[in-house]
């Protein structure tokens, strides 16, 4: 099994959502009020009362042919948004 | 006077608040205000103006001077941007003078608060209506925004950011905040219509508190302005002069239309600080989704880290000096 | 005149606000309330008409007609569940069926608070010991609908499911939701009969606050509300049909009762509206806890996204009509 | 040494982490307020007003011996409740 | 007379509140208030009280008795940590006992409210300047808690760990808590001195609403001071004894000084009150970052576990009585 | 590529997110509010009012070379105030 790590805007959180369903994950966690820095943004906490939304990061742990349906639909939103998403393995409990 | 004037702003509780606020940021006290409850205190004050100014536009009917006033403050926040747009073509690009522009033609909910509180404080009368105005200069700067990167962008920027009238007319008037001043006006507005006693009913709500839960934003909004103006070196002289500049000029061709209008001085001052603010609510939003070539630093710095504390500290006593040379009170 | 209390209601600040709402997601309005804000003003309300409910028990005592109403109206928190259990089996396992059920038995705070707003604005005279019904109705709708299950459900349920009496009663009595009302409602009681000089200072906070506080709240309820109807094609016609008829029918049982306890209109429109109104925050709780085998879709979706919204906008001027016909007031 | 990410409702919160400290893990980390669908439920954030709780994410690094030790009764409020429980490599920095 | 103010004290409503939060944690129940919801009451009461206090400062001039309480009060908190750290050098290592010794030298600005609505609903008369002892209490305690780390410790302590003056400073004067409360009871005084018009407007936010906060806080304390009085057991019996026992000596050493310094009952009740109360704000705050060797079970656990509960049950009213037999009012 | 975890004080965040700006991180991400318990001490909830602060759990993303450049500073944090630091795998998706 696979974890896919997935860090982005709020405000894209619908979008990435939908893209997820679309592949059929089994699930999903979403942790909001995430800040950080990246190649291109700072994302801090007062983002969140002028409207702007800090960061998702969101946890979906899945099989490695899910992966590959969410790819593309992922990554576009990420090269127009930002974001990072990064795969790694996980075992069943 | 004028630095009577000055005075008197800047010891005001809501003022002190602000300072005791970016003092924090600036001696590194570990002072501060966690999410959301800065977000409790913004949503409430937007439903406490809309609501207010609902009341308020319900006695005053649509007659003069609201209606030209208000169809002014539209023209003033279509008007804005553009001039703001040939200053900053000389240095940013499209994307990012288009994004400066609109907020710059936007306007501030609480340096609005603010200037009211001072108005109140000097005893100058004021008419509840201008908060229409307030409510109905955001879009429109948006809108300019959103147009400016549409007939001004590349030809090569991706098909997909190309943006159609829908999603424009959406941003600019579904924002968060607008949604929730316009929204709460209309409801201010039809119950003023229907049934008065609702009104006293929300009174201790959006009355008496209102004043106790600004200046409890102004203390967190200090700390945010003082965090972003630490970080404003990065966004070079060019932006820095504008932020303050700008401000001024607009202020001043703000007066030059209020008393075109023949404002009343409280009338004016509220108009010239709708020009001369600056948003740090609606049009980052708006712009962050549909304009992600801009960099959020350029607007949101210099809105809330420059443009902010200077109208609140230094710009209301400097606009109401200049309505009052301008509109000379009779009697 | 039952079309005008009902426009009256529509256009009430409350309602308008909850309309506010729930446009924000059918329009697909950024505007959003970030918990745990909406929790802060669920806290409040419950916190306020508990105490305020205290207060009012302890003027009015325990004669008539307070003992021989709070018994009818816990009496109807545990038959009504028992009718809907009847007609839910028709679709539904045990488990479900028994689940909704116990929502459909207890209450709805906001809808008690909303329809007391209404008759204050409508001038009726109501009494505060009707709160202390409100607190009472929770938790014997819980404990059928966990009993419903313990006796109802099939033999080979795995052992570690099967519920003592003592987690059942704590369930029931010691829900956060519950506890907070009850305990406020004692300390309310204690407090105007030891020190009444005391509430005068819980004034400002419990009452003049109200009635701005529960318009926030039903703006955020009106997001809510707007987001599970938006979710409720998966649950049925079957369940869309229950959650808009049986609230009518437990509000005709309600009035059928509340004419033969001879309440005032005022009274009798309160008893109707806690028969009606189904619980969205204490029996979700508890069934989730103790009967993981039922869908939460089915019974927070119907009662928050059809139920709910029906009652404070349809039924409470619907109600007072039914009141109205059945209880002719003299004079 | 191992990574835990145990995802699952708030309200059991208290179970699993007596089951940790009776496994005797060296720590652990929790993170509330998360959301997600699984399987079988959708938690949203409006959870958390209505009293029901939204998911907690916990975190536990630790040598693979009290992985075992955890195993059977984390297994078994997961089971009963729902929730996910996935296993991978980590090292100390 | 010292059994009914003690029951007068149970029965209001913040005690009351406080009892219901912690019977929630008893009884296992699901009711919980989540953060940052207490961080809100917790800024909002440290800003009204700081506020409200510089008014009154404005008001009573910095002549007798002010500067002397306030400098008792402050020499109080220079003594009481040094008698506490020679008490529990007796079991604890150097860090430790500083740590706790700091905690107990500061106060507990609820305690303190507490004690304020417990005189008012004895008509008890005081003086708002108290708040600037308040104010003033918690640096020096923190500053004396450093020092004995800073030349108690053991030579080998690593270097990193060596605390300068700039940073014992730093922490001790711009604590958030501290800070806020030093800047409000600053931005009060100004205020009141400015323009007494802005005081009014502030007066439903920082005055009406207090009360109601007061007990929705206390609320909350209920429920942490019992989760900490459960994990209390680990603490041994020493430090349980310290925590019942100390307070009542430093109450003792108070009412002498507040004797000497001729205090009205009242504000002879508040004096007691700081030097009984112990801190589980500032203090903790600034020793766990510049004491990480000592356990902040042991400083946080007491102070909010026990000793805090102690004062606001059992000890206001038995310190009253320590007042009434010290200082017998005339006439 | 690697993934870095960071769990620690939130007081020491300044201190940390400094550390890992000189060593240079492409990005990072901060989740705050996390509770928690280690070998030495227990992080409640409560601790936020009481301006004690929560943990931060901090993840970054990046190189194997940029781990060695931030470990000393790291440990040097987490060794005076406590916390944990795990490095795990992780690919771009
Ligand atoms: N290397 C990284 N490691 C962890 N988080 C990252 C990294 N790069 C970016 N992020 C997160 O992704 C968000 C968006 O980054 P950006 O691509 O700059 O828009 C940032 O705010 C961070 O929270
Ligand atoms: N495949 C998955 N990946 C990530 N999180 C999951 C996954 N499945 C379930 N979850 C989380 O576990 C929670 C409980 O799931 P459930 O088993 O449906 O009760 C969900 O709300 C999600 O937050
Ligand atoms: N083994 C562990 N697994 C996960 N988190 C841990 C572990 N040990 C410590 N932590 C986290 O690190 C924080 C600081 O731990 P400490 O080293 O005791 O100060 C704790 O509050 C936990 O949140
Ligand atoms: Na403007
Ligand atoms: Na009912
Ligand atoms: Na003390």
């Amino acid at each position: 099994m696979k974890r896919l790590d997935l860090i982005f805007s709020e405000r894209e959180l619908d979008d990435v959502l939908t893209a997820l369903e679309k592949a059929e994950v089994p699930g999903y966690t979403v942790m909001k009020h995430a800040t950080g820095r990246g190649p291109e943004r700072i994302v801090t906490e007062d983002m969140e009362f002028t409207g702007f939304g800090s960061n998702a990061h969101v946890i979906i742990f899945c099989e490695q042919e899910i992966i590959e349906k969410i790819r593309d639909n992922i990554k576009t939103v990420l090269s127009y948004y930002g974001g990072v998403a990064y795969v790694s393995e996980a075992t069943p409990l | 006077m004028g630095h009577n004037l000055f005075i008197q702003n800047a010891l005001s509780p809501p003022i002190l608040f602000f300072f005791l606020g970016a003092l924090a940021y600036a001696l590194r006290s570990d002072f501060e205000i966690p999410a959301p409850l800065p977000k409790l205190f913004s949503l409430y004050l937007l439903l406490a103006i809309g609501f207010k100014g609902g009341i308020e536009l319900q006695k005053s009917g649509f007659g003069f001077p609201v209606l030209p006033t208000v169809i002014a403050a539209i023209l003033m926040s279509l008007i804005i941007p553009l001039i703001c747009f040939l200053v900053l073509r000389f240095k940013f690009d499209v994307f990012n003078a288009a994004a400066i522009s609109a907020a710059y033609g936007s306007i501030s909910a609480v340096t609005f608060i603010t200037a009211e509180s001072f108005l109140e404080s000097q005893s100058i009368p004021f008419d509840g209506f201008m908060v229409a105005a307030l409510a109905l200069m955001e879009s429109p700067a948006i809108i300019i925004g959103l147009l400016l990167v549409k007939y001004g962008a590349p030809k090569d920027r991706p098909i997909k950011r190309k943006m159609k009238w829908g999603s424009i007319l959406h941003e600019s008037m579904l924002n968060g905040s607008v949604y929730l001043l316009l929204g709460s006006l209309l409801i201010g507005f039809l119950t003023s219509a229907i049934d008065p006693t609702d009104i006293k009913k929300m009174e201790p709500f959006t009355g008496d508190l209102f004043y106790g839960a600004e200046c409890f934003f102004l203390l967190d909004m200090g700390i945010v302005a003082a965090q972003r103006l630490a970080r404003l070196n990065k966004t070079g002289t060019f932006l820095i002069m504008f932020a303050i500049f700008m401000p001024i000029v607009n202020a001043v061709l703000g007066s030059v239309v209020a008393r075109f209008l023949n404002l009343d001085p409280g009338n004016a001052l509220l108009f010239v600080v709708l020009c001369a603010s600056a948003s740090y609510l609606a049009v980052p939003t708006a712009m962050r989704m549909t304009v992600p070539e801009a960099r959020p630093a350029y607007y949101i710095s210099t809105t809330l880290g420059l443009t902010f504390p200077f109208n609140i500290i230094i710009g209301i006593p400097v606009y109401m000096g200049l309505v009052n040379t301008m509109i000379p009170t009779i009697g």
